[in-house]
């Protein structure tokens, strides 16, 4: 299935393969993302407010907390074989926190097949992107480091702000709120904005995604074969299990398919943002790179589709 | 003209706050920042195009005197180690006005 | 009445306050306010280009440039007695001329509620930009400095150009003129921008003007009490004017709400940068903060419904 | 014709010349082209999918190339004899090659007027950039130049490279290569951004191009009046060549307006950046100028009209 | 390599046109500009998050021999005590070409 | 605090690939780079208001000792003089961490 937003990835890829100096300046990024997040949250926010909130969304909320906080600790452990503990924490904060351009771009996918899903899984993803930070900080802190955290002047209380209110994490709480509060008739006259225009702009801001992953491409033979493996067998790992809760949980299969790909999805704003200042000593580019170039492509490319006929198959 | 010591910063972009907080709490309140930088340095290569500031740095110049100049250098030399980035000191005339 | 583009100001200024990273790129909030500006120029040349130019029209605009002129003469033998000749020059200017982006949050407010209004009034907006300048100027230059303005490079000139010529002013003019000699066919091909989209943009915008409003707020202290009382009590002695022109002038009740919004807003754009260029001893943070963080978010949050129960009230 | 997006370019020109500070930061002029690149490519693509190809499109395909071969030829040795051989190779290269601004304000021309077009001539433009640059590269080499082009570090792979795979011939080919395979559902959804917004986006951008064009105004007079005739008759040449193709091919009205404009049009986007590298001799400020501040709106005022005009004459 | 004086000049961006004048009036056509710094001084923060230019800064640098220098410092003092801004002079090696 | 050389390379932005591929042939991998810079010089004005980066330079900042400095300023004497630009040497302390 060619689907143009994933294309125009694919292009952006190729533009940095073939050396062109095709490139979107950083504040237009910014744009798009900012657009993304707030359309996303709002979206979300008006859908959730047209149904009641029962178990069903308690239990879906509190199953994406644990996977989150659940899914840094199996692979820290996994990971510390290979990498010293300073960069196993941040990539394993990585893994259990989510991306929210691949959530968007599974929204997208969602709406092209005409499957409906729920609005309250935009706030699982909002959920989702700060316990595994916490977590991951504990793991290095209490678990792993030696005389390395001795003295330095790390504090909670930053590290929990970062974690809770960074830019994309507010934004999406934000609007989902502002969504839940706002009367049909406000709704209908931001469609034109929140709706319309919305796979353009992913179509767009998927090729300056091709962009940045094509430009990290290089860094991964600095990562080894191991780690390139671990970035494609993790999200399948974590996929399968998110397939399961979303039985157990009885999910439909809009909402199982989104659920499914928070698991999947490594984070690659908010992580390697409060990372910096956590844990510095770790190597950003191993972990921005394995999220970015290995696992967000393979999510879009690969994922999206497999995820999703497993879902048919086992919710037949 | 005045002799004055010139201070150059660079820094993470995340760090920035951090830094000019620091600078508050030693007495400087003069200062100018760029914040758009981009490099490389020991720890490989900040290309600064991800969706937000991380991968990034900043670039702060400060003007003063030669006692500031080594209360700042000083405060700063623990971050530069534990964070990444560079200081420079050179000598200036500073333009009365 | 919760509209969400207000609640998304709130979020902004929530997100200082929370010390949360989010950010919108200057070049981005230059990118909404060209937007807004050309949309609001464009569609109110269209209007105007359906109606006759009459006397209601004429009384109208002359109205709105006397008010431009009078406000700040009262304004600034009010405040000589609190502060400096500069600084009070500098604050009865701001509020003689008007915000735009309050203008525009007026006739969003006023799509919603679905009351109909005029295209001229984007005429008068333009027009109040600059009286209010110059005559701030003259009250400095001639009736209060003494050796201050001895010597230095100032010229008409140039301050003139800037006060007249100045990028927003220019452009929702020029836009205006555009829109009046458009066919309606070309109009109608421009509408999914210039209409369309407008909702959503001023949405995004008034997201960023609550972080541009929430980081002025430390600044209020320096301010002092006295002041901030100041930003909200001339707003209403001024709306208060307008609506009275409005009753005399027989205007209808959408042009009478963007009329007495016109008088009850300060600017923070267009005057800023002509007085760092005349006045450079006043303090820019302090007149620039009473208007953005406490002028502009009363006229938007308190003022907007308060003036239109009033023009209601005294329409019936 | 009172066209609002030409009529926007003629602002732009005149608040450079009012000297108002009105100005577009680089970044949302890069946003601009971007999307009306991506835009065009892609509606381009959808088009080209719906039609079969033919002799037609091959024949317009292949003379779209040689014009932009040829062109430099003759445009080279007639520069010769008033400027030096590297300017002359430089500005001989710019007539060559083609504008893409200049292309879809033509193709927004033609939607206006209700005149149909065909996909493939996004694909001539987009060939049309490079053949000029090689062209003109070896016409400075091996025919004009001396010792100049002696041991400098000049590489061919270098320039083909950016001739090819420069930013907007790789945006245009890969969005028309996109849109080639893209089903009618998912373009469907895309339309709101690609084509809804098209004409506005334009509008903004011609705005920005009159304060770009405005700005170089002032360099005409260093170029000479010789030079500037020659951006004003070399485009009718060209535009009278690409008439006569037209009759030859037998293009529909609209394609052949489009392959006479591309014909006309100079390029001041992908040529001066593979000239800077090639011929850095050249005097960028003189064949940017004349190509912006005169080619360009000579093209969109008074080309398009006329183009037209004569078409419908030979045509009928 | 040739010694020249360095000028580093910080200033409001709404004066640069100003001073992009004053250095063409008394022959300077060399210059190099960027135009989004911010920064703190003697008149409070220059946070650049206006809409306008309001409230940001620009730098200037320029290499030149010391007369020019001179010069250029002596049409720039009355300019940085009215409008503000900062102004250092330093010492550097041109590579000639 | 240790004496380094303080090289400012101000060169067109289509070049800066170039630049940063000879500074990695010489074995030079710290440096930082400011993108978005104007100016004017011998040939003339450039403004950075095109569609792309013609028109506009960029600054590189590196800081090395003086062996490499000198390998840097031979490498590149004949690229300022092919595309144009400057490039200046000064002293400066690199506060150690
Ligand atoms: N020798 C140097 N010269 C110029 N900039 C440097 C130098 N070393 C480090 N930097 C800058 O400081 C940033 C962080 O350096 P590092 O912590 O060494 O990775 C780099 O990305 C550069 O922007
Ligand atoms: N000592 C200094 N060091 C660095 N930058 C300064 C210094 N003093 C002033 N500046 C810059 O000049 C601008 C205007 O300074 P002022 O006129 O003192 O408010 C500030 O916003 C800073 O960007
Ligand atoms: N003397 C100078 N001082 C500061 N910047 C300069 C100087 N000369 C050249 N530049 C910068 O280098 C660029 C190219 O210079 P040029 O090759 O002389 O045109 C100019 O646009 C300026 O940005
Ligand atoms: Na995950
Ligand atoms: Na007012
Ligand atoms: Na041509």
């Amino acid at each position: 299935m060619l689907n143009p937003a994933v294309l125009f990835f694919f292009l952006g890829i190729l533009a940095v393969l073939a050396r062109s100096d095709l490139e979107i300046p950083q504040c237009i990024s910014k744009l798009m993302s900012l657009y993304l997040l707030l359309a996303i949250g709002f979206k979300g926010g008006v859908e959730l407010s047209h149904s009641s909130f029962g178990t069903e969304i308690a239990a879906t909320l509190l199953s994406a907390v644990l996977m989150s906080a659940l899914v840094p600790i199996y692979t820290f452990f996994v990971l510390r074989r290979f990498v010293p503990a300073h960069d196993a924490a941040a990539i394993a904060a990585t893994y259990g926190s989510i991306s929210a351009v691949t959530f968007i771009t599974a929204v997208g996918f969602l709406q092209t097949l005409e499957i409906p899903s729920s609005g309250y899984l935009v706030a699982a993803m909002a959920l989702m992107e700060s316990p595994a930070i916490i977590v991951g900080l504990v793991l290095y802190r209490y678990v792993a480091a030696g005389q390395d955290v001795e003295g330095d002047d790390f504090a909670w209380s930053r590290v929990l702000r970062e974690a809770c209110f960074n830019g994309s994490v507010f934004l999406i709480l934000g609007s989902l709120l502002i969504g839940l509060v706002t009367t049909d008739a406000h709704a209908a006259s931001l469609a034109p904005f929140t709706d319309d225009l919305f796979k353009g702009v992913l179509t767009l801001f998927l090729l300056d995604m091709g962009l940045i992953a094509g430009r990290r491409l290089a860094a991964l033979r600095e990562a080894g074969i191991g780690l390139v493996l671990f970035a494609v067998v993790v999200p399948l790992v974590n996929a399968a299990a998110g397939v399961a809760i979303t039985l157990v949980l009885g999910l439909g299969l809009g909402d199982a398919l989104l659920f499914t790909v928070l698991c999947a999805s490594a984070s690659y704003i908010a992580v390697p943002a409060a990372m910096r200042l956590s844990i510095p000593q770790a190597n950003a580019s191993l972990y921005v790179t394995l999220s970015l170039a290995v696992t967000f492509p393979f999510n879009i490319v690969v994922g999206l589709p497999l995820y999703l006929a497993v879902l048919r198959w086992v919710h037949a | 003209m005045k002799p004055v010591k010139r201070i150059e910063i660079i820094i993470d972009s995340l760090d920035i706050r951090m830094v000019l907080q620091e600078l508050e709490d030693i007495g400087i309140s003069s200062y100018s920042v760029i914040r758009d930088v981009i490099g490389s340095g020991d720890r490989g290569a900040r290309s600064g195009d991800l969706l937000n500031d991380a991968m990034k740095n900043s670039y702060i110049l400060i003007a003063c005197d030669e006692e500031q100049a080594e209360k700042i250098t000083e405060a700063l030399r623990p971050k530069l180690k534990r964070y990444g980035g560079m200081c420079l000191v050179s000598d200036a005339q500073w333009v009365q006005h």
